[in-house]
């Protein structure tokens, strides 16, 4: 599947009757990658999970392309290309790491699964371990690899680096900007280490309080500290 | 660093609860002594099962111990109640002191085997343990008077002043009694630092072992407290009926006093209360209505309430209580 | 030894006839994570309709099998959409417990207002009825077929759970429904198939055991309480665990009924006691994260 | 004015077969004798008491006399309930009419109980004769682990040792079992050429006569021998042909042959009940409310229990059962018990009727 | 300085896969010692093999001397041990203030009361306010758990830690899932502990390590392959192809 635009539109929502996301627009061009940033409890995991329906939507819409997927069920969103890797992990506790990453195949053949197997090489070592009994940072390998299995055309990443040594935090950038070069995927970033998060993507929002509070360009915030401190950093709240 | 004012508790109902629990049982009490004066033997047999769910609360409501075998306190404190009294001792008050003893030995023992284990285990072994106690109750027949029933249980008067009759005005007055001192007390006792270690043991046992708590020797002291409550019910309910059967230490019995707890909420003191009520009275009023069919209505209660109130009766009374007092505070 | 062998073939067939109605109830609470304490009432609706099928349509015991376990799921499929869809993720096991109590009462009203409330018996074809001479003894017949169809069905529910794909959609939708959804499972459907699936292996149970465990109204609340502890020494959602539960909790029964059957189920919960403390995890369980 | 009776039954449950009974058994009366009794309406009110429960038969029967002011109770299936019961009724003035709990000693427990239905002691020893008679040397007793079950062994084995038998094996099966497998197989190997059981009509007596067909018992020559309970009438379709010939001893059956017992079953059918489903209980109802009205006639309405049971004490009369009377010594009721036989009888299985125990004690009650 | 906590040829294999290879090191009061090393190098696990959580397969603990190799988990934290968790275990349908107090009242032994309220008792509500202050968390004091952000929810697991006045403090990853530039604060707050206690922080983010650590240990497949100070890490090869990365390039540029 090519990469898919994705846009949203006034979009609020939240867990039951409290909102916590509140008329977020955003628009990301196919094979774009935004960042999305901003402090604990700012909303951008449930922007995330919003977007892949699993919280109480209060008001707006979502396009992927050109289809409106507002009220479509989560199982058909990922149909349509949306994959999404949680910053829980959400791990099959009680699936081997294979099968875990069967879940994510899509109907592609088994023979896909080493694919995930060269991404991350700790992985096959441990093909036949539980997922509960893998360490931290495997569970993360764990995740990613199984939503790119599915070859999503737009990707949401909660916090992806989390938990994992610098050196393979290096390999998955890499693979991400190889993935997004190649024009088969859009991507959607939350990330705490800033850095990283700038060089990549190609455009930025912050967020806080559950709404947009700066968008532009990556380099704006690079060039200016000042400006990251006050809209991420170690600021009054 | 942040600057906002120091964070104010949330406020709650404007009395404090022990108060307001006991005002409750109060109102509760006179509405049945008045308005239903021909109903006490019901109502007194309604508190001795409300006592059982108490005590049912107190260790799955508090402490997420789930048990299918809670009756065993209940019945092993009825029994001994019946056979002391049986034997000669007939002063009330010294039958719910044996009952209280009774009941809480029984917990201790049924905490000490159950509690070692989490999760299904723990359920299978306290069906185990409550059904051990039914086979023993039966096969001793010769103290307890096996499937016959332990009969014969005359008690004398309360105070040597009140003597238990057939319109149960005693007995009803004497469990309300009883009912009011122990809710008074478990109000406070669920609130203590001990009360909210145990909510924290239900929560996650790992982390509270992790900040240095010994969990098991707590919970065998939680299943003690909570076997005295069922022991004052199996006593009261001793003194008040005149006979000790079987049902007493069912697993039916079991049964029936989860659902009640569910279904009024589980972990609130209120919840047991309500949900006993309610079961009871709902339960009483349709048999009495439709002795051959009532089965079916009370399952179709149970349902009910699980879809309208999934967190049981007193979840949402809770809910509004605290939405009205956020609002007093804003 | 004629005497061990003879408490042996008991135990046997004792045994399966509780794994036979008690594995639907394991799938449920192991994969499904649902206490289904009406998973009796349910074997005792197939009890009902072979019953019926049987002696008021004259249906050949084969068809009436058939007939019982289609029925039910048939039955069960309103109860599924509307109520049990409510209870299956997350939810409190406290609150599963009081709808599916709730549901037993009901279909105990409606199965009691039906039939009456007399026992149902379910002849048995003249190939399967009277003793059968094994050397040492004679066994009823049908404790015979039992015994394979409680084998039979074992090995195909492992293949399907440990090695197809729907036994890993399933496992993955009970761990995290949320992701299962988010990859693309639809965890709606699986959820109700393997409904169906466990209610329709309840009904076979509640057939072809009826002769040990008589189907009567009552039936649902009777003998709750042993399927739940079978279900839970094995460790829930486990075949090999279920079955072996079923074996052991079968000869310590038969063997207590044999030797000092007055002291009743006592040796039965002594066991169950014993299995806890032996096998904290369950026989076989898988266990929860 | 209403004079009102408080039936105490197992409506709902396991048992609710017998309680139903209780009514079909009491409506067969009304049906034929009238709501009215000497310019008195007569009302029954039915309450269930579901299982043995004696807190909550208690407080029914107490919210019965407290709060809907009856005259009579009647009903109580099960023997702690009754015993629950009893202490209210001299307070209260009320008289118990038992219809069906079985165990000797509740009408000891207050001079206002009278039974009409039967005991343990009653129904077996007749059994133990029979053995005798038929040539049993060594008998397997197995029954029930509760206290009907308790006093059938005890008078099975009084007797049958008397005469001279000898019981090989004596089994107390708890009341939860329904595989009796096992059972047999023990009874096979101590020997006995003749099994007595009791156990309570229900899922485990079909169990128990299943599993002595099935595990080749019968096909061995092992005769079977019980009280009436293993086989009661809406068993025996269950039961099915191979049950051909079971004996056991009884106070009722349904297909006693008598014009009292046709009328009775075809008021039953008149008032919608069905004849498949009658049992021993809807007997004992019917005959408890004979007494209930003859009570209600001699007190004129009133309520003075004493002049009430005064007036049933010594009652003579002939039920569907066969002639009864009451004993006035321990106010249960005495009665043929009968040596019946499982046999098909066009095309329906029935217990037919082969000899008779002219008016039979409670044998453990009385002096004789 | 006084050692406080020794490890001493510690082993543990899962099955076929070592998680630990006769590790031993030590802790001493005042320490801050950073564990670092690959995924799935056996760091966690070797926390849990210290808290008790797991028995080792070989190899003693001590602690002040004392052998505590045999000790239950609760008996370990009484003495001083006190962890935190890598993925969070709270108490979840407790409030914040509720998690903090009870940690505070566990300490101070007044947990087995049980005739007085709980939270609100003048003198525990001062210090778990002090503490959630310090970590910006005191406007959620009285939210549930479940309903915080997870990183929020990293940062309770913090202070729990704190709150129990521990003298050997054991963070899995405190900072993960903390903004990069908040991470800081956590340090702060570490700051404010007693001088003699020791402190041993597992940690990806490297930035974050070397403010922290005055010395570093490095485990990789089990075994530790580097103890020293943390200028001379980013110079070893071999920790540098299997751990650093880029990291250690940016940091010998800068
Ligand atoms: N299940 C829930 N129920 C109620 N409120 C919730 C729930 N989950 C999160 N919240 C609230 O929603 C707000 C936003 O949470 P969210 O998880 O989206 O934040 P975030 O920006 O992802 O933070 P972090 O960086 O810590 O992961 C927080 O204030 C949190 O308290
Ligand atoms: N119960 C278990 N059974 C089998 N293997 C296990 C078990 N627990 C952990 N492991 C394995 O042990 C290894 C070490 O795990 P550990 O969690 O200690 O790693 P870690 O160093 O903390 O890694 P991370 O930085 O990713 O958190 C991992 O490969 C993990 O899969
Ligand atoms: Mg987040
Ligand atoms: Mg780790």
């Amino acid at each position: 599947m090519p990469a898919a635009p994705l846009e949203v539109n006034n979009l609020s929502a939240g867990y039951g009757a409290t909102r916590i996301i509140d008329g977020i627009s955003l628009s990301v061009r196919a094979g774009d990658r935004l960042a999305v940033l901003g402090r604990n409890g700012m909303g951008k995991t449930t922007l995330l999970v919003t977007l892949m329906g699993l919280t109480t939507r209060h008001g707006g819409d979502i396009r992927i392309g050109d289809r409106d997927v507002t009220a479509t069920r989560t199982s058909a969103r990922a149909g349509l290309g949306l994959g999404y890797v949680p910053q829980t992990r959400d791990i099959f506790a009680s699936l081997t790491v294979e099968e875990n990453l069967r879940t994510g195949l899509k109907g592609r053949p088994a023979t896909a699964l080493d694919e995930a197997y060269e991404m991350f090489p700790r992985l096959r070592e441990r093909r036949g371990n539980y997922g509960k009994q893998l360490s931290g940072g495997e569970q993360q390998m764990l995740a990613m690899a199984r939503t790119l299995l599915g070859r999503p055309s737009i990707l949401l990443l909660d916090e992806p680096l989390e938990g994992l040594a610098p050196v393979i935090c290096d390999e998955l950038m890499v693979m991400l900007t190889r993935l997004a070069d190649s024009g088969e995927v859009t991507i959607v970033l939350v990330e705490q280490q800033i850095e990283r998060a700038l060089a990549f993507a190609d455009s930025v929002v912050v967020m806080e309080r559950g709404r947009v509070s700066w968008s532009g360009a990556p380099q704006a915030l690079t060039a200016d500290r000042a400006l990251v401190d006050r809209l991420v950093g170690v600021g009054i709240h | 660093m942040s600057d906002s004012a120091t964070p104010a508790p949330p406020r709650g109902l404007p009395m404090i609860p022990e108060a307001s629990g006991a005002l409750a049982i109060i109102g509760l009490g006179a509405i049945g002594y008045f308005l239903f004066p021909d109903d006490l033997a019901f109502l007194t047999r309604l508190i001795g099962i409300t006592l059982l769910v108490l005590s049912l609360d107190l260790v799955t409501g508090y402490c997420g111990v789930a048990t299918l075998g809670h009756a065993a306190q209940f019945g092993v404190a009825a029994y001994a109640a019946g056979i002391a009294c049986v034997r000669g001792v007939t002063d009330p008050i010294a039958l719910l002191g044996v009952g209280l003893v009774a009941g809480t030995m029984m917990g201790l023992i049924s905490g000490a085997l159950i509690t070692r284990f989490r999760g299904l285990p723990q359920l299978v072994l306290s069906i185990a343990v409550g059904q051990l106690v039914a086979a023993l109750a039966n096969k001793l027949s010769w103290l307890t008077g096996g499937s016959d029933g332990l009969s014969g249980i005359t008690p004398g008067k309360v105070f040597g002043l009140y003597g238990f009759d057939m319109y149960s005005r005693t007995a009803f007055l004497f469990s309300l009694g009883v009912l009011l001192i122990v809710f008074v007390v478990l109000s406070r006792f669920v609130r203590s630092p001990f009360g909210l270690m145990c909510r924290g043991i239900k929560d996650d046992d790992l982390r509270a072992r992790m900040i240095g708590v010994s969990i098991y020797p707590r919970l065998v002291v939680m299943y003690g407290v909570s076997g005295a409550v069922a022991g004052l019910g199996g006593a009261l309910t001793a003194i008040s009926t005149g006979v000790v059967g079987l049902d007493s230490v069912s697993f039916e019995r079991s049964a029936e006093v989860l659902v009640m707890l569910v279904l009024g909420g589980a972990g609130h003191l209120w919840g047991a209360l309500a949900g006993a009520l309610i079961f009871q009275i709902f339960e009483h009023i349709v048999a009495a209505a439709n002795p051959f069919h009532w089965m079916m209505l009370v399952g179709l209660l149970l349902i009910g309430i699980v879809v309208f109130a999934p967190r049981g009766l007193i979840a949402p009374v809770m809910a509004l209580a605290t939405r009205l007092a956020r609002k007093g505070d804003a | 030894m004629r005497i061990v062998l003879s408490i042996a073939t008991d135990a046997l067939a004792y045994g399966m006839v509780l794994f036979i109605i008690s594995i639907g109830l394991s799938i449920m609470m192991g994969l499904m994570r649902v206490v289904n304490l009406a998973h009796g009432a349910f074997a005792m609706i197939g009890g009902y309709l072979a019953s019926y099928a049987i002696r008021d349509l004259n249906a050949p015991y084969g068809l009436a099998i058939l007939i019982a376990v289609i029925g039910a799921i048939v039955v069960s499929i309103p109860f599924e959409a509307l109520l049990y869809r409510r209870i299956y993720r997350k939810s409190d096991p406290l609150i599963q417990v009081l709808m599916t109590i709730g549901i037993t009462f009901v279909i105990i009203g409606v199965v009691n207002y039906i039939f009456g409330p007399s026992l149902k018996s379910i002849p048995l074809p003249n190939a399967l009825s009277g003793p059968l001479d094994i050397g040492f003894r004679m066994v009823p017949t049908h404790r015979v077929f039992v015994i394979a169809c409680g084998l039979i069905t074992a090995l195909l529910l492992w293949l399907l759970i440990e090695k197809t794909e729907f036994g890993i959609k399933l496992r993955a939708s009970v761990d995290h429904s949320d992701m299962a959804d988010a990859l693309g499972i639809r965890t709606e459907i699986i959820y109700a198939v393997t409904f169906a699936l466990a209610i329709g292996l309840g009904a076979f149970g509640g057939v072809v055991g009826a002769e040990i465990l008589p189907i009567e109204p009552f039936y649902a609340l009777r003998y709750m309480v042993t399927f739940l502890v079978v279900v839970s020494v094995g460790g829930a959602g486990s075949i090999t665990g279920a079955l072996s539960a079923s074996l052991l909790l079968g000869l310590a029964d038969t063997t207590g009924k044999y030797l000092a059957p007055e002291f009743g189920e006592f040796f039965f919960y002594l066991t169950v006691i014993i299995i806890v403390f032996l096998f904290p995890r369950g026989l076989f369980g898988r266990s929860h994260a | 004015d209403t004079i009102k009776v408080g039936v105490i039954g197992t409506m709902s449950g396991p048992y609710a077969l017998f309680g139903k009974n209780f009514k079909m058994g009491i409506d067969a009366w009304v049906a034929e004798n009238g709501t009215k009794v000497g310019g008195h309406d007569v009302e029954f009110i039915y309450r269930d008491e579901e299982s043995p429960n004696p807190a909550k038969s208690k407080a029914i029967a107490q919210e019965l006399i407290v709060k809907d002011k009856v005259q009579y109770l009647a009903g109580a299936y099960f023997t702690p309930n009754a015993m629950a019961i009893a202490p209210l009724l001299e307070e209260s003035k009320t008289p118990l009419v038992v219809m069906n709990a079985a165990t000797s000693s509740i009408v000891e427990k207050s001079p206002y109980i009278v039974r009409t239905s039967f005991t343990m002691w009653q129904n077996t020893v007749p059994a133990a004769k029979t053995a005798t008679k038929n040539g049993a040397k060594k008998v397997a007793i197995a029954v029930s682990d509760y206290g009907p079950g308790i006093d059938a062994e005890a008078a099975f084995k009084k007797t049958f040792e008397a005469d001279g038998g000898a019981v090989v094996e004596a089994i107390r099966i708890p009341l939860a079992t329904t595989d009796f497998s096992p059972i047999m197989q023990r009874i096979k190997n101590s020997g006995a050429d003749t099994i007595f059981t009791f156990l309570p009509s229900g899922p485990p007596t079909l169990g128990f006569v299943k599993a002595y067909l099935d595990n080749g018992l019968k096909v061995a020559g092992v005769k079977l021998m019980s009280t009436g309970d293993v086989v009661t009438e809406p068993d025996l379709p269950n039961i099915g042909d191979p049950g051909i010939g079971i004996l056991s001893t009884y106070h009722y059956s349904v297909s006693h042959a008598s014009p009292e017992n046709a009328s009775f079953l075809a008021q039953i059918k008149k008032g919608g009940g069905n004849v498949d489903e009658v049992t021993m209980t809807s007997v004992a109802a019917y005959d408890g409310a004979r007494l209930i009205y003859k009570m209600i006639e001699a007190t004129a309405g009133q309520r003075d229990p004493v002049k009430a049971i005064a007036a049933v004490k010594d009652m003579t009369w002939v039920s569907p059962r066969g002639p009864v009377s009451i004993d006035p010594a321990t106010r249960h009721i005495r009665q043929n018990v009968y040596l019946r036989e499982v046999a098909k009888v066009d095309g329906k299985l029935i217990n037919r009727e082969i000899q008779t125990f002219d008016a039979q004690p409670d044998w453990a009650l009385s002096k004789e | 300085m006084t050692e406080l906590f020794k490890a001493r040829n510690i082993s543990l294999a899962f099955g076929g896969l070592r998680v630990a290879q006769d590790v031993s090191f030590k802790l001493a009061a005042g320490d801050r010692v950073a564990l670092i090393g690959p995924n799935g190098a056996g760091k966690t696990t070797l926390v849990n093999l210290m808290t008790g959580d797991l028995a080792p397969g070989n190899g003693r603990f001590t602690m002040a001397g004392d052998d505590i190799t045999g000790f239950s988990i609760a008996e370990r934290v009484r003495r001083g041990l006190v962890r935190t968790f890598q993925t969070t275990r709270l108490f979840q349908t407790l409030t914040v203030a509720d998690n903090v107090a009870l940690a505070i009242m566990q300490r101070r032994r007044i947990t087995r009361r049980v005739f007085s309220a709980a939270t609100e008792r003048p003198d525990v509500r001062a210090e778990w306010l002090e503490i959630l202050a310090l970590l910006g968390l005191d406007r959620l004091a009285y939210r549930q758990v479940v309903e915080l952000a997870y990183g929020q929810q990293r940062l309770i697991e913090l202070a729990i830690g704190l709150a129990l006045h521990p003298k050997v403090l054991l963070l899995d990853e405190p900072a993960a899932g903390v903004p990069h530039d908040e991470a800081p604060k956590i340090l702060e707050a570490i700051d404010r502990l007693p001088p003699d206690i020791a402190v041993l922080m597992i940690e990806h983010d490297m930035d974050l390590v070397f403010k922290f650590a005055k010395r570093v240990l490095v485990l990789a497949a089990g075994r530790l392959i580097f103890e020293g100070a943390p200028s001379d890490v980013t110079a070893d090869h071999e920790v540098r192809r299997a751990y650093l990365g880029s990291y250690a390039d940016a940091r010998s540029a800068s």
